[in-house]
């Protein structure tokens, strides 16, 4: 029986890293022919079989070939730098971003005969402090890989890195603390239930209502975590080269991109659970729609489940486009203008965002 | 199956924190300890204190251990030298002797005490709720204490580590 | 509960002792400083022990004070740290001795 | 359960035995046991994902000197890479600390805040009072000031 539970979370562990690595994967497709879309070029359409196919391969460019290319590269450690702590800094900031994912639902429960599955891979009831604590530990990659090489490049890049995503995890923290307030729980999956009611019948009462700013907050401090543009200073190119990257090559600077993506896999993710109600489709309940009006469509347990999983992923791929489009955007911030956003701005405003919440939620009962 | 799993987590915690000691590279050190620290929050979790767990992670793994490697590269900090001269290495072994008779002295003293193995936990046990609940109501004073505390520790850290502006002679 | 109480406590004992230890080791202020840290959390493991063995939460709280008294004393004791290294150049326990006029 | 498998032969059916004795260890941790999938199956992936390079990668020895310099746009580097740096980082790293520890003291206040009712809303505006009194300072003092 305990071996069953066992494999049970064994495989649920195993399609949700698929997940983030395969969404990740596909977002850096997305950047590239994004990027080239608002830019006005064409991008990444070289994708062939020694050129015999009449078309572009598209994204299996960037999901084989640069994998493979990347894999042959000849692995680089500077001299005087840390051999250990080389190897470790691109594991250190890959492994704390995708355990997170353990916590976040990606949907209701599969029923098979008289086993009821949770589809997560970790009902914690303290899920949210088990995000940010796994989070807060992606700090170490940076720091690491930017001493490590023993290049001022990477040590200005690392340190600059580590300051930012620290800055911001306080702004985070205290923006996903107005969300708790609303559904008075810790748990991710429970809150991700507690959003299947609709204001009126009609309005899906999902967390962005009750939390706007708070969304925004966490959002903005989300992107500044990823370290991307517009706050891309960690590895601006026109300044630090590839910032704590720098002195990476190969599989391992593969895996410091990927944590770029799969950051933004993350904080998509748990945006999606907290703010847009998780797994849930408007109307659709275990049994079926119910649409407003007293009109019902039944519909079957497996395609209510395959139902709600598309729709977590759709939220979540939504959203990451969006991080890619801001990014594409804006131009880069100065680093005192970065600083002062999160210290200066954010801060405050989510403490406010937080107590504001307080009062109109004791105050209205 | 738990006494193995707990051997195995107590035997890590053991030798995290003896490279912690032993290391001669500060950065390596602080590195060991965040291991220290995260086996802990495992030991945490099987004497069900998931919240503290949680906490423990988030403050001191991801928090304060930061600060202390951010001091280390700020300082620029390199090897210890090793130890030197007969008195050095005497007063050395001293320490271990010293540290081992403690150990053995406190384990001692632990083995009389009339614990025992617990039962299961109340359901709830160690939660967020049951953590807060706590918090809120039997230790309210500690707790705004705790605020006049992280004052004073924002005030007198940012006075010892700022630069004071001397007025320039023009 | 897996495990007799005991075994916790023993840990924690071992764990207290090469804090000891290395508070007398070392001649790095920062490493001494860690082995302090190390001390703070034997104890932690202790209350935290004691807390599962009585079925009361009470020390489970107590250590979240003893996290924020340890956060409140590595801000303010690296600062020391940085500010007679400043005028030092040194972070040899040794050679600090800054009381000694 | 274990029988109707329909393994037969001692060697086959201890291994399944001591499969289910470490499963069994990691069912103490309840509902961690997705966790401890997730840090095994991801340790596996990244470990395999960061030293891809290193067995698969190519391996030259010429020009291994020039090769294994750092990056600095073709100058040779002079002088230790690892200076000092600003002050500044240092007094962010406090703060956030501090700011740390007051979040961290917020999230179970928030999930009981409705039943402290008035009273609980209070003290969590002493205490975000007392600690705006500090960043107010830091502020002031110009801490968070970066030029």
């Amino acid at each position: 029986m305990e071996l069953i539970a066992v494999g049970i979370a064994g495989v649920k562990a195993l399609l949700v890293l698929l997940m983030v690595l395969s969404l990740s994967a596909m977002l850096l497709w997305v950047e590239r022919k994004g990027s080239a879309l608002i830019q006005d070029r064409i991008g990444a359409n070289r994708a062939n079989i020694f050129g015999v196919l009449p078309f572009n391969l598209g994204f299996v460019n960037t999901l084989i070939a640069d994998p493979l290319k990347l894999l042959t590269k000849e692995d680089m450690v500077p001299a005087g730098a840390d051999k250990f702590l080389h190897f470790l800094a691109p594991f250190l900031a890959v492994f704390p971003v995708l355990v997170t994912f353990a916590a976040v639902p990606f949907g209701d429960q599969l029923v098979i005969g008289d086993t009821v599955i949770n589809l997560q891979v970790a009902d914690l009831d303290i899920g949210i402090l088990y995000v940010l604590a796994m989070s807060s530990l992606a700090v170490y990659g940076v720091v690491l890989g930017g001493w490590a090489s023993n290049s001022r490049w990477a040590l200005l890049g690392g340190i600059r890195g580590s300051a930012q995503m620290i800055s911001y995890e306080i702004a985070m923290g205290l923006a996903l603390i107005g969300a708790v307030m609303a559904f008075g729980t810790l748990d991710l999956q429970a809150i991700a239930r507690a959003q299947g009611y609709h204001f009126f019948g009609v309005i899906p009462a999902w967390g962005i209502i009750y939390q706007p700013l708070g969304f925004l907050i966490f959002l903005i401090a989300g992107i500044a975590e990823t370290k991307r543009v517009p706050f891309d200073l960690p590895e601006g190119e026109s300044e630090l080269i590839a910032g704590f990257f720098t002195e990476y090559s190969g599989m391992k600077q593969a895996a410091f991109m990927l944590s770029d993506f799969a950051e933004s896999v993350v904080v998509a993710g748990l945006a999606t659970t907290l703010f847009f109600g998780a797994w849930q489709v408007p109307f659709l309940f275990r049994e079926g729609f119910h649409f407003p009006g007293g009109v019902v469509v039944a519909v079957p347990h497996l395609l209510v489940v395959a139902l709600q999983f598309v729709s977590f992923i759709v939220k979540v791929f939504a959203l990451c486009v969006f991080q890619i489009l801001v990014r594409w955007t804006l131009p880069r911030y100065r680093y005192d203008q970065v600083m002062d956003l999160g210290w200066k701005y954010l801060l405050p405003l989510a403490l406010a965002n937080m107590l504001v919440t307080g009062v109109v939620i004791v105050l209205l009962g | 199956m738990g006494a193995i799993l707990f051997l195995v987590l107590a035997v890590l915690t053991v030798v995290s924190a003896l490279t912690v000691v032993l290391h001669p590279n500060p950065v390596k050190s602080a590195l060991a300890l965040v291991v220290t620290l995260f086996v802990l929050a495992v030991i945490f979790v099987l004497l069900d204190a998931h919240m503290i767990a949680a906490l423990q992670i988030i403050v001191y793994a991801g928090a304060i251990m930061v600060l202390f490697l951010f001091v280390i590269m700020l300082l620029n900090l390199q090897n210890d030298d090793p130890d030197r001269g007969r008195r050095r290495l005497v007063l050395r072994g001293f320490a271990w002797a010293g540290g081992l008779v403690l150990a053995i002295e406190l384990a001692l003293l632990v083995r009389g005490a009339p614990v025992g193995t617990p039962g299961a936990a109340p359901a709830g046990y160690g939660g967020a709720a049951a953590v807060a609940k706590s918090l809120y109501t039997d230790f309210l004073l500690p707790f705004e204490l705790t605020s006049i505390l992280l004052l004073v520790a924002v005030v007198g850290a940012v006075v010892l580590a700022q630069r004071q502006r001397r007025p320039t002679i023009s | 509960m897996i495990v007799p109480t005991e075994w916790v406590l023993m840990l924690s004992a071992v764990l207290f002792s090469i804090g000891v230890v290395g508070v007398l080791v070392r001649r790095n202020v920062i490493v001494i400083f860690m082995a302090i840290e190390l001390m703070l959390n034997a104890v932690n493991l202790t209350f935290v022990a004691f807390a599962r063995s009585r079925g009361a939460v009470d020390g489970q709280v107590v250590v979240f004070f003893v996290m924020t008294v340890a956060a409140a004393e590595a801000a303010v004791g690296l600062a020391i740290i940085i500010a007679s290294f400043r005028n030092r150049t040194t972070v040899n326990a040794d050679e600090l001795a800054l009381l000694r006029g | 359960m274990r029988e109707t498998i329909g393994i037969t032969g001692g060697a086959a059916r201890t291994w399944l035995r001591a499969v289910t004795g470490i499963a069994g260890a990691f069912a103490v941790l309840d509902q961690y046991i997705g966790v401890v999938m997730t840090f095994a199956l991801g340790a596996v992936i990244v470990l395999g994902m960061v030293s891809g390079s290193m067995i698969f990668g190519a391996r030259s020895t010429s020009r291994r000197a020039i090769k294994d310099e750092v990056f600095e746009c073709g100058n040779p580097s002079t002088g230790p890479a690892r200076g000092r740096f600003a002050v500044h980082f240092y007094l962010v790293a406090i703060l956030f600390i501090v700011f740390d520890v007051e979040v961290v003291f917020m999230y179970p206040w928030a999930i009981i805040f409705r039943q402290l009712g008035i009273p609980g809303l209070i003290e969590m505006l002493t205490f975000v009072a007392i600690l705006g009194f500090g960043l107010a300072y830091v502020w002031k003092r110009g801490a968070l000031a970066w030029n």
